[in-house]
């Protein structure tokens, strides 16, 4: 375990901040503006991925630039669980660069430079998260990413738009204003630090468990982003976001975010041994499966695409935290293995609504028979996305599903296995009615529709990066390595 | 240390710059003067900042010098850890209260500024006098420009709230003077305020004072129910007066609480702290409902100011090194961010001459920068991670959970409610349709604004991620007062 | 790889190539592949291939002996006839469907792990499905949608079952499961007579094959329910239960069959018959028995798939297929008559056809295991198995009233693909050597005794008696039949009422609490913390206030702001205050 | 050939032929039974001449019967648009 100073991860950071102040700056001219995004995403993912092989090979990266409080440095710390969220965000930023570009422009969107800075801006937030060393500097980000994110949601400035944007904030920043603030003051208070450590920040505290145990909860409640139910209504009032949003933002960076919280929280901030002697980590798991089949049971009834999709997440969500939980091996590497499967297939069926969206203006299921023969490709990648989601191969949910499987049979608790499969039942439930519908159902022209079904077409910039993230998560399925060793990684 | 007596320059130069104003008629000339003045003493107090020995919890830049032999009152000043921040703080805001009333104020101007320079000593004055007497008079006389400011420059109501201020204040410092002079004859006839913390009370006495001074400084604060003259006097002053009174004035009555209550009467401030921090739990609450109840922005501000300086004193009487930690740097950061946002206020204010909310709208659209650093200064009030806010409300939540948990779910709330209103704010007026105003956009930020927003803002980043100098210079007067307090 | 191609390879590559062809490059490649794939089975010698790591799993793709080989001989030819059925057909999709599906039947063929197995059933499963969305009707795409909820479902199990297994028994390797009491066995079981529709399992195949294409359907009947015969043989050989289960299931499909009247279905349900043998056999698990299942399943797939090219042909020509619409074909469409006939007499064991030789292998390994009852089960059901497809089925079909219809003879590759498949049925008939050197074990077995033959033909006969007989009484009547999907088809509609009603109603409101409850609570709370301040606290001040300002013209000057007034108050308030301090002291 | 064989047994002018070719089929089927050497069996009715085709008919008549019992009073039966 030998750790490196580097200022990688602080480049990794900065560049797309960087970028955000260039696009405003070429706000004027269109073109420029909008070939900067592709650029920092490309840069910004070759930066971090400069420093897998170091991470493969079990080592960190770590540079302090100076301390905040006594016991609080704002220090950044790359680690393999970091590792895996700083991948698929910057991974896919840039698939989701290309794609708001063509959804932005064939919507005519309003505010374009509005939207590409605060989405630059976001994953600066999202990265900051993903390699950040203490609770304080982890928190930091998570709050900017909030905050950085709530124009996009209101992005449309309709009623509608604005309802939404005010739950969303309700619930980030009430959760976090309550819950997550008393949490840290707790730690701070108690364990007069708030860097991560493997062994939990408590050992020596000497703390009653009913405390501690509020604290866990605190900390639960006050990441919101992860969607545990009952915190998980902001995530569909996001959806009145532009779809890129919804894609990069509402199923990967901003829930991700949520999620790698509680995952740090598990491993790092409680330890997996106070998990453990608490029963923390059981109670848990029985919360997120509430969740987990709950969230997909109510999908079942959603015919706003969208909506269903973002129901999905929040049962999919569980999922990881559900492994992280099960606090054994190999539920963990399932766990952490599951936040890029869920996030390559959950984007693409994303860019999948969005693609449906900007070709012919329908956003419900129930209007969209007989589409797969307008848009083919967009529909085929919404099917490998859908595989992804059931967990079948040679998709890579089925390699997180097989370790959450396994690892909860590991863990001898037969219950979050028949969990698992029932949710894997109920996802196909409702996720292949949307294929089947789109391919083999008769295809009826009726008029209310804005667009006729004869001028549906697939509109390349944005039919190109789904078929691409469709293809990447198929190759996680074939080829899981890196994620997976990532993954053990995080293995304490 | 040394021989040149800067605490005495830093504290009467303002006024000695008010007969050089006699001098000049030109109003611009004025302004221009004033500013000179301020920006000079502000320099001052910067190097005395950079030059004060952040490693002793020792009074340094003492002068001393007899006054009234007979009845032990000397001129004594010298700062330790806490007044220093606070000089700094004062003469900070000093120069932006000028920049803030540059066109704000168009009639008297020459004397607003006399006010507002002699505003400046008096309250230089109380944060460095180590002479209670001397101490008092500063205090007392404080009143006297400020009634001037908010009663002669001020809004519709201004008699009404200028009156309201100097009632509240005059009950308040009555009862400081009595126990004042209680404290004189128990502590053996001297107004040596480092004497007279040596000294050792009987606990009567304790209390009887304790609870004279809990009103004196409640009312400054102000603490809940001795509050409802804040609203008005900031509602009615001018910028300037609302950044001096939300800025430095309020500050008085916690320093108070640090100088006097905390070190002279331990035993008392012990006994009664489960008073003063249900009265705190109840202000942040209460106040954050009413700021969230408000639709005047200066109101809305006021009673947020209620709120915060309810976790000031909420830190204070934790008793514990993150609490007083946390509570003296939550009064500068309420001095930066509050100040900065009834500057904000003003200038927008200037511009369409309406505060109620719902005027607002879409400012986000027309001036972005101004809108800009609105944001900046409502996610430091609110305490977003990253600000100054933020560390000092951490800071005070540790304290309150540490000793007592029920107070820290309280304070918590209060901090939620903060959040709640803020973003209330910034929803109105920044963001959504623009709302028609009287005077057409554009109109951003000019220069001259941009030079009293800056530093402020540099104050709020800075403090939000980098705490440590300035708590390095508190430690070790905290620790040393803890050790007064708790440690016998 | 080199020394060793498996065919499923070969089939996966073609469907990749398969939408880049089309025309008469695209039916070559419909040839060539298939015969690729027989070749590749061909040139196979026994052994272990393509072992390798994967999750941590030791992984077995390719485990080659004559239990799988005769399964991959049968599937690979299969395959050929039914792309030369299927040759007609425009477009790539369901040719490429067809191909994944063979692909993944021969992957869990030769799956020498679990975890193959898993993956090839999944597979599987998707590619079956597209075989019935394809014929893109309302109630085929609804039929589809049971179908693959059903086989998720049981992949599921499967799944489930796996990781147990691997977890008891630390390896993955596909073999013989004992019976441990442990959960794994059954779970793995169920999700194998799933796939082999045995009762009450079995509604999934009646329900959904005959909304397949008519192409779809010859690859459906051939694969699935094989597959699931050969993992049964693998891994439950002598299992108690499969016995009563097969018998049962033989006379189910039996007795459904007389009240059907979908032609398609009708043979759906002779499938389940089928199989139903083919259980028994494997329940018995004697070498005998499971050389009669795996030569049964072999003979089977090609009368089977005889019968349903030849329904296919009237559905093709026709676009109708219940019973009671059709009738008097026989006019115009003698050949698909004939070779029809010919699968009929297969599957109804005439002698010198092939069922005649397997089916009775797996009976006189139940006699040889001496299980009368079972015997009798068996026979009975083979009496109904002509009486259906033999007689109900071609007379209403092609002969009984004329429904007027006078449709040609289908396309020629049909009728070829038919006649191969006839050839073989004959052709096993007459030469079961040829069969019986294939088989796992070592066959000692003759089917042509005077005594069989003469037996099967008056059990043959005498039913046809019977069915002339009673022919008004088995008259096709247009209705359905209830079968076990009715449980899974109401208990859906009952389930989405559950989500649609409570789940829904409580989703709601607990994500409203924001708006509903907290904001609202807090601005309540703000608004009544206003008014008290305002009236209240600020009230009592006023009072002061105003008295202090009724007390006194002073206090009208003060309001000029004239400063000495105060300074002359406050004076005066201190100097009392001292002097009432001194005057405590001293007193 | 095929052709003429098909329409042999479709036209319904040669149903008494093909009546009488069916009873003399059956005959000599039966005749056959008896004759046919049965040294080893594995149940009795393995030795009893002309069983299988009495079991034959008796299952045949079993099966119409029984399962259209079952059809008509077991309501099995539906109509065709009973799920929908």
């Amino acid at each position: 375990m030998d750790i490196d100073f580097s200022i990688r991860p602080v480049l990794a950071i900065a560049v797309s901040l960087l970028a955000a102040g260039a696009i405003w700056g070429f706000r004027r001219q269109a073109d420029l503006r909008d070939s900067i995004s592709l650029v920092a995403s490309v840069a910004k993912f070759l930066i971090v991925i400069s420093m897998a092989p170091t991470i493969l090979a079990g080592g960190t990266f770590q540079i302090t630039l100076f301390t905040i409080l006594p016991g609080v440095d704002f220090a950044f710390r790359v680690d393999a669980l970091g590792m895996v969220f700083a991948t698929i965000s910057s991974l896919l930023w840039m698939a989701a660069a290309v794609y708001s570009i063509g959804y932005m422009r064939s919507q005519k969107e309003r505010a374009q430079t509005r939207f590409f800075v605060c989405f630059a801006i976001s994953l600066s937030a999202a990265v900051g998260g993903a390699f950040a060393a203490n609770l304080f500097t982890l928190v930091i980000f998570y709050e900017v990413l909030s905050l950085i994110t709530y124009p996009l949601v209101y992005h449309k400035e309709t009623e509608e738009s604005w309802t939404g944007g005010r739950r969303y904030m309700v619930y980030l920043m009430g959760a976090s204003k309550t819950f997550l603030l008393a949490a840290l003051a707790l730690t701070y208070q108690f364990a007069g630090t708030l860097d991560f450590k493997a062994a939990g920040l408590f050992n020596d505290a000497g703390l009653s468990n009913g405390l501690l145990i509020v604290i866990y909860l605190c900390y639960l409640a006050g990441f919101a982003k992860s969607a545990i139910m009952p915190f998980h209504a902001w995530l569909p009032a996001a959806m009145v976001a532009p779809t890129p949003v919804s894609a990069l933002l509402h199923a990967v960076a901003v829930v991700k975010m949520g999620v790698f919280c509680v995952l740090r929280l598990i491993f790092d901030v409680m330890g997996v041994r106070l998990m453990d002697e608490l029963d923390l980590g059981i109670a848990t798991a029985y919360l997120v499966s509430f969740t987990i089949i709950t969230a997909s049971i109510y999908a079942l009834t959603r015919d706003d695409l969208k909506a269903r999709l973002a129901y999905s997440t929040v049962s999919q969500l569980s999922y990881i935290i559900l492994g992280a939980a099960l606090l054994s091996p190999t539920s963990i590497i399932g766990g952490v293995a599951h936040m890029p499967a869920h996030a390559l297939s959950k984007i693409t069926l994303f860019f999948c609504a969005g693609s449906i969206f900007c070709a012919s203006r329908r956003k419900n299921i129930s209007d969209m028979a007989g589409i797969g023969r307008r848009l083919p490709w967009t529909m085929a990648a919404f099917f490998v996305g859908s595989l992804g989601m059931i967990g079948i191969p040679p998709s890579g949910g089925f390699i997180s599903k097989w370790y959450l499987v396994v690892g909860s049979v590991q863990a001898q608790e037969m219950f979050f296995l028949v969990v698992l499969l029932v949710s894997a039942v109920l996802n196909a439930a409702y996720f292949l009615p949307v294929s089947y519908t789109a391919f083999f159902e008769k295809e009826r022209d009726d008029p209310a529709m804005e667009v006729a079904a004869g001028d549906i077409r697939e509109i390349p910039l944005i039919t190109i990066p789904l078929v691409a993230t469709a293809l990447l998560s198929l190759a996680m399925g074939i080829y899981p390595n890196y994620f997976l060793s990532l993954a053990r990684g995080v293995v304490p | 240390m040394t021989e040149f007596p800067l605490l005495s320059l830093i504290i009467f130069l303002p006024v000695a710059g008010v007969p050089l104003l006699m001098l000049v008629r030109d109003d611009g000339a004025v302004r221009w003067l004033t500013l000179a003045v301020m920006v000079a003493d502000f320099l001052l107090a910067a190097w005395l900042l950079l030059a004060f020995d952040g490693s002793s919890s020792a009074m340094q830049f003492r002068e001393s010098a007899d006054w009234v032999p007979r009845l032990g009152i000397a001129y004594a000043v010298g700062v330790d850890g806490i007044s220093v921040l606070f000089v700094f703080l004062t003469a900070l805001l000093g120069w932006i209260c000028v920049l803030a009333s540059w066109t704000a104020i168009n009639t008297r101007v020459k004397s607003f500024m006399t006010c507002l320079l002699v505003m400046q000593t008096l309250m230089l004055g109380v944060f460095c006098a180590l002479d209670l007497f001397l101490f008092y008079v500063f205090w007392e006389a404080m009143l006297v420009p400020m009634y001037v400011i908010i009663g002669v420059w001020g809004g519709k109501n201004r008699v009404y709230a200028a009156f309201k201020f100097f009632l509240y204040t005059l009950a308040g410092s009555l009862l400081f003077l009595v126990g004042i002079v209680v404290l004189y004859f128990e502590g053996g006839e001297t107004f040596d305020i480092l004497a007279l913390m040596g000294r050792d009370y009987g606990f009567t006495v304790q209390a009887w004072v304790f609870l004279a001074f809990l009103v004196a400084f409640a009312v400054k604060v102000p603490m809940v129910p001795f509050h409802t003259w804040l609203p008005d006097a900031h509602v009615e002053a001018p910028t300037a007066g609302s950044i001096i009174l939300a800025g430095v004035l309020l500050k008085m009555g916690a320093y108070g609480f640090l100088r006097f209550s905390l070190p002279m009467l331990p035993e008392a401030s012990q006994y009664f702290a489960p008073l003063v921090l249900a009265l705190s739990a109840i202000a942040i609450v209460y106040g954050g409902f009413l700021a969230l109840a408000q639709d005047d922005l200066k109101k809305l501000i006021a009673y947020s100011s209620v709120s915060h300086m309810g976790f000031v004193t909420l830190g204070l009487f934790t008793f514990n090194a993150n609490g007083l930690n946390g509570a003296v740097l939550q009064m500068f950061n309420h001095g930066i961010t509050t100040g900065a946002l009834f500057l904000f206020i003003g200038l927008i204010y200037e511009r369409t001459h309406t505060r109620r909310l719902a005027d607002y709208g879409g400012l986000m659209k027309i001036v972005p920068i101004y809108t800009l650093f609105l944001g900046l200064f409502s996610l430091a009030s609110m305490a977003v991670p990253g600000t100054n806010g933020f560390v000092g409300e951490l800071l005070v939540l540790s304290g309150a959970f540490g000793s007592n948990m029920a107070l820290g779910a309280v304070a918590i709330l209060g901090a939620m409610l903060g959040a709640a209103y803020m973003l209330r704010l910034i929803r109105r007026v920044a963001l959504g349709p623009v709302a028609d105003f009287a005077t057409p956009p554009p109109w951003d930020v000019n220069g001259r604004e941009m030079a009293a927003i800056l530093p402020l803002a540099v104050f709020v980043i800075w403090l939000g991620f980098y705490p440590k100098p300035f708590l390095e210079i508190l430690g070790p007067s905290l620790d040393h007062l803890l050790i007064q307090v708790v440690g016998r | 790889m080199t020394d060793w191609v498996h065919p499923a390879l070969v089939f996966v590559v073609g469907a990749l190539v398969l939408p880049l062809l089309k025309g008469r490059l695209l039916q070559v490649w419909l040839l060539v592949i298939p015969a690729a794939a027989v070749a590749a089975v061909a040139a196979m010698t026994p052994g272990e291939f393509g072992g390798f790591e994967f999750l941590g799993v030791r992984l077995l793709i390719g485990k080659v002996d004559k239990l799988s080989l005769v399964f991959a001989w049968v599937f690979t030819i299969m395959a050929f006839i039914g792309c030369v059925y299927s040759l007609h057909v425009r477009g790539p999709a369901q040719h490429v469907a067809a191909f994944l599906y063979i692909g993944s039947a021969l992957g869990v063929v030769f799956a020498g792990d679990w975890f193959t197995l898993l993956v090839s059933w999944e597979i599987m499963a998707f590619a079956s499905a597209y075989l019935i969305f394809a014929s893109r009707q309302a109630p085929a795409v609804r039929a589809g949608m049971r179908y693959l909820m059903v086989h998720i479902t049981g992949g599921v199990l499967l799944f489930g079952g796996i990781v147990l297994h691997g977890m008891e028994t630390g390896s993955y390797l596909f073999g013989p499961l004992e019976n441990t009491g442990g959960l794994a066995y059954s779970l793995i079981l169920i999700s194998f007579i799933l796939n082999a529709a045995v009762p009450p399992l079995n509604a999934w195949l009646t329900d959904a094959y005959p909304e397949a294409t008519v192409t779809g359907a010859v690859f459906l009947s051939a694969f699935t329910t094989k597959t699931a015969v050969y993992v049964l043989i693998r891994a439950y050989p002598g299992t108690e239960i499969l016995i009563w289960l097969g018998a049962a299931m033989a006379l189910y499909g039996v007795i459904y069959a007389v009240l059907e009247n979908d032609c398609r279905r009708l043979l759906a349900y002779h499938i389940v018959s089928q199989v139903g043998y083919m259980v028994v056999g494997v329940g018995i698990g004697t070498e005998m028995a499971l050389n009669g299942t795996a030569s049964h399943a072999f003979a089977h797939i090609f009368y089977k798939g005889l019968l349903f090219m030849g329904a296919g042909a009237v559905i093709h020509m026709t676009g109708r297929r219940k019973l009671t619409e059709l009738g008097g074909l026989y006019r115009t469409m003698p050949w698909t008559v004939a070779l029809y006939m010919i699968g009929a007499f297969a599957i109804s064991a005439f002698p010198f056809f092939s069922g005649f030789v397997t089916k009775s292998m797996v009976i006189a390994a139940a006699a040889g295991d001496n299980r009368a009852a079972v015997v009798l089960m068996l026979t009975v059901a083979s009496s109904g198995t002509f009486l259906h497809t033999g007689l109900k089925l071609p007379y209403y079909m092609f002969f009984a009233k004329d429904c007027g219809l006078r449709p040609k003879e289908p396309p020629i590759n049909m009728l070829l693909a038919m006649g191969v498949a006839a050839v073989l049925c004959i052709g096993i008939g007459l030469w079961p050597g040829v069969l019986y050197d294939l088989l796992p074990y070592p066959v000692d077995y003759a089917p042509y005794t005077g005594a069989h033959i003469t037996g099967s033909l008056s059990i043959l006969m005498f039913t046809a008696l019977g069915f002339f007989l009673f022919l008004r009484s088995l008259d096709p009547e247009r209705t359905i039949s209830l079968d076990t999907d009715w449980l899974y088809r109401k208990a859906a509609r009952w389930f989405m009422w559950f989500a649609e009603k409570p789940v829904a109603r409580w989703e709601g409101m607990v994500s409203g609490l924001s708006d509903t409850v907290i904001w609202r609570s807090l601005n309540a709370a703000a608004r009544g913390s206003l008014s008290s301040d305002r009236d209240i606290v600020d009230a009592f001040v006023n009072g002061v206030a105003r008295t202090a300002l009724a007390w006194g013209a002073s206090a009208r000057r003060m309001q000029t702001g004239v400063v000495t007034h105060y300074a002359g108050a406050m004076i005066g308030g201190v100097l009392a205050s001292i002097a009432l301090y001194v005057l405590l002291r001293s007193g | 050939m095929i052709k003429r064989l098909v329409h042999f047994f479709g036209e319904s002018g040669k149903s008494v032929l093909r009546w009488r070719l069916f009873m003399a089929s059956l005959a000599a089927i039966v005749i056959a039974d008896f004759l046919v050497n049965r040294d080893h069996g594995e149940f009795f009715w393995d030795f009893l001449p002309g069983w299988a085709a009495g079991y034959g008919f008796l299952s045949c008549a079993a099966i119409v019967f029984v399962s259209k019992f079952f059809g008509h009073q077991g309501g099995i039966m539906r109509d065709e648009d009973y799920y929908d």
